[in-house]
């Protein structure tokens, strides 16, 4: 099916640019530094990468007619032409005035230039189109828009992320930001920066969406997760991607 | 929709050793998990992975549900002449993959 | 019915899991599943499959070998030693062996001790694989030892095994 | 009080499916010197329930004296000594609603259900313990001298 991609072992090895890229006195850490060993390695070698068959898979959408419009992405754009864009979504399109994530602007182009139905949430070709695009960006630090009008989303995402809810009664902050580094059972709790979205985890067993990821912490503490179309989730995004400012894109990230 | 990645040399010397690697994009489902409705969902696995250089198998290995999703295999082969490894999958509810490469030895 | 929530930790069913369920649950292999109604528990849904014990992995290692000696020896298994996630635990196995026509590695069977079935994989070498070493990824739903055995051309097996530590995962996702 | 152990030992009748009209206790200073519930509080009930990582919830932020449970928390204090660093009524307050002596606590409100946002459905109204359940947990930590 797939043209034998023999993509050639590319390692990206984040560990060393993470040791390199970083100045002491910067405190964030990609959740790739919180992993083992095992999981970095399965992580920065292409021909190991799980997430590398879905960045394959959008490669083969990015080139397919779709819709009633019959037009492939590739008709609009080079696929060039994306790399950075990762690093700078959430954004306003043209002609809004709300915010839209990657999924969103991927899902506009379905319906508005493909004239096709839109994906439904974590739908495997959307997250493969998604993780390809994304994959343009991989490396690039996170560079979120100067746009003005993001100011008031990314204040109610902030709202968002200290919010305590659920019967837990716990918010996104008190684990990520007061306590990421220690351990929450077994596991390391990350600083959970969104640097590696659509991700490939293996508690999912395929790649997955950020929203999806923060639905998991919403169910844990068992509080109520907003419709997936709610505006909640790219507010949180603009947030968590402000916070990151800077850390590298490392599509198609491994989380345990 | 199958999608496989290879990842072989395109050039060997005769008798080199290579490494060959592949990963699948299959969910592994191992037949022992409930689903949403609490039933068990079906086991649906690769049973079985063989590979073949220019006809003759040169390896293979039979897969239980405790393989993970989206199984990758690694193996050596010594190179002895030219020609096309092929790759293939088979599994539970009809699953039939092949895939080639081709490797020129010099 | 199973959209009901559970809490910030490991088990994604939520009734009391003795430790080896832990992590099947973990790894979505729960062989007993307790839905939770607020925090009534309720439903138990039993599977038949008889787990994997250090027994049945004698037992089907003595399918394998006929019930020849197993010798420890040549066979090495590189596998981290704690793991996040039992969901894909790489794993390397290599067998010192020539190789040869007269001396190789036929056969390497991968075993474990508490997945619901013994069974990892079974696979085939020849001379002409040059080396015998081969990876892959596979699931741990708890703690637990590998077995690999290798079968040698002059009829011979010899084993090899690691202990890996599965942590238990934190946060895991609605089953809804 | 006899009306707080009436209703307490109704509530634990229902099991956690606590619509907490009133509260069934009265805190005095910082803790609750009665029982919540009607029967005594079990300590290997207790330690089953801090053991258990889908019940109490305990052991993902504390770590304690349970050996077999191998992987524990540390975003919160070993509950290794909690029974001579605290009294059993200060023990009873922090499992029913801790935020009552510090605001800012991480500590999951055990036995309340008012105040709450954004409970998942299945939840709402509902105490993450029932009163049995606290008791039987006050009663293991008692016995967790230094």
């Amino acid at each position: 099916m797939t043209s034998r991609a023999a993509i050639a072992l590319l390692i990206a090895a984040f560990a060393a640019s993470y040791a390199l890229a970083q100045g002491s006195d910067d405190k964030r850490r990609s959740g790739y530094q919180d992993m083992g060993e095992a999981l970095q390695k399965m992580q920065d070698d292409d021909s190991a990468n799980p997430g590398m068959l879905f960045v394959q898979l959008g490669r083969q959408l990015w080139d397919k007619k779709a819709g009633s419009a019959d037009k492939a992405c590739a008709d609009c754009h080079a696929i060039a032409v994306m790399k950075g864009v990762a690093a700078r979504y959430p954004a306003i399109p043209q002609g809004a005035d709300t915010p839209i994530d990657l999924e969103g602007r991927i899902n506009l182009c379905r319906t508005e230039q493909q004239r096709g139905a839109p994906f439904p949430p974590e739908d495997q070709e959307l997250l493969a189109l998604e993780a390809w695009v994304a994959y343009q960006s991989r490396g690039e630090p996170i560079a979120p828009p100067d746009d003005p009008r993001l100011a008031p989303f990314r204040a109610q995402g902030e709202a968002l992320f200290r919010l305590r809810r659920g019967q837990l009664d716990l918010s996104c902050a008190i684990c990520h930001d007061d306590n990421a580094g220690k351990k929450l059972a077994g596991a390391t709790i990350p600083q959970g920066h969104p640097n590696g979205y659509p991700v490939y985890r293996l508690e999912w067993q395929t790649l997955g969406s950020l929203k999806r990821r923060l639905r998991n912490c919403l169910f844990g503490i068992r509080a109520e997760t907003p419709a997936w179309s709610a505006p909640d989730y790219v507010a949180l995004e603009l947030y968590l991607m402000q916070r990151a400012r800077g850390l590298p894109i490392e599509v198609p990230a491994v989380r345990p | 929709m199958s999608n496989v990645l290879i990842n072989a040399p395109k050039t060997a010397k005769s008798g080199e050793l290579i490494e060959l690697k592949a990963l699948i994009m299959h969910p592994m489902e191992t037949g022992f998990r409930p689903g949403t409705n609490g039933r068990i969902i079906p086991r649906n696995i690769i049973q079985r992975f063989v590979a073949t250089w220019n006809g003759e198998e040169i390896f293979s290995m039979a897969f239980s549900p405790a393989i993970a999703a989206n199984p990758f295999v690694s193996f050596f082969v010594v190179a002895r002449q030219s020609g096309t490894v092929e790759l293939h999958w088979t599994g539970d509810e009809g699953f039939d993959v092949k895939e080639q490469v081709a490797i020129a030895v010099g | 019915m199973s959209g009901n929530g559970t809490s910030c930790h490991p088990e994604r069913s939520e009734g009391p899991l003795k430790p080896q369920e832990r992590s099947l649950a973990a790894l979505g292999m729960t062989r007993r599943r307790t839905v939770l109604s607020g925090a009534l528990a309720i439903t138990v849904v039993p599977l038949s499959t008889a787990s994997a014990t250090p027994d049945a992995m004698a037992a089907v290692v003595k399918e394998v070998t006929g019930g020849a000696a197993v010798r420890e020896a040549r066979v090495k298994l590189d596998i981290p030693p704690l793991v996040e996630n039992g969901n894909a635990v790489p794993l390397t196995v290599s067998v010192e062996s020539p190789m040869t026509e007269a001396d190789h590695v036929k056969a390497i069977h991968v075993f474990n001790e508490k997945n619901p079935q013994p069974h990892v994989f079974d696979a085939r070498l020849r001379p002409l694989n040059g080396k015998a070493e081969i990876a892959t990824r596979i699931k741990l739903n708890d703690s637990q030892r590998v077995l690999a055995i290798a079968e040698l051309s002059t009829g011979e097996f010899v084993s090899g095994s690691a202990d890996v530590i599965v942590t238990l995962a934190a946060c895991v996702e609605d089953p809804s | 009080m006899r009306g707080a152990r009436f209703l307490a030992v109704l509530l634990g009748a229902l099991g956690a499916a606590t619509t907490a009209h009133a509260e069934p206790y009265v805190v005095v200073q910082d803790g609750i010197p009665k029982p919540i519930a009607a029967e005594r509080g079990d300590p290997g009930r207790g330690r089953a329930i801090v053991a258990n990582r889908s019940v109490g919830l305990c052991l993902l932020c504390h770590s304690g004296p349970i050996p077999e449970e191998r992987f524990q928390g540390n975003l919160a204090p070993s509950l290794a000594g909690a029974g001579s660093r605290s009294s059993e009524s200060q023990l009873r307050l922090r499992i029913v609603d801790a935020a009552r002596i510090n605001p800012d606590t991480i500590m999951p409100p055990y036995f309340r259900t008012d105040g709450l946002r954004n409970v998942a459905q299945p939840f709402v109204g509902k105490t993450i313990l029932t009163a049995q359940q606290v008791e039987d947990v006050v009663a293991y930590l008692v016995t967790l001298k230094d």
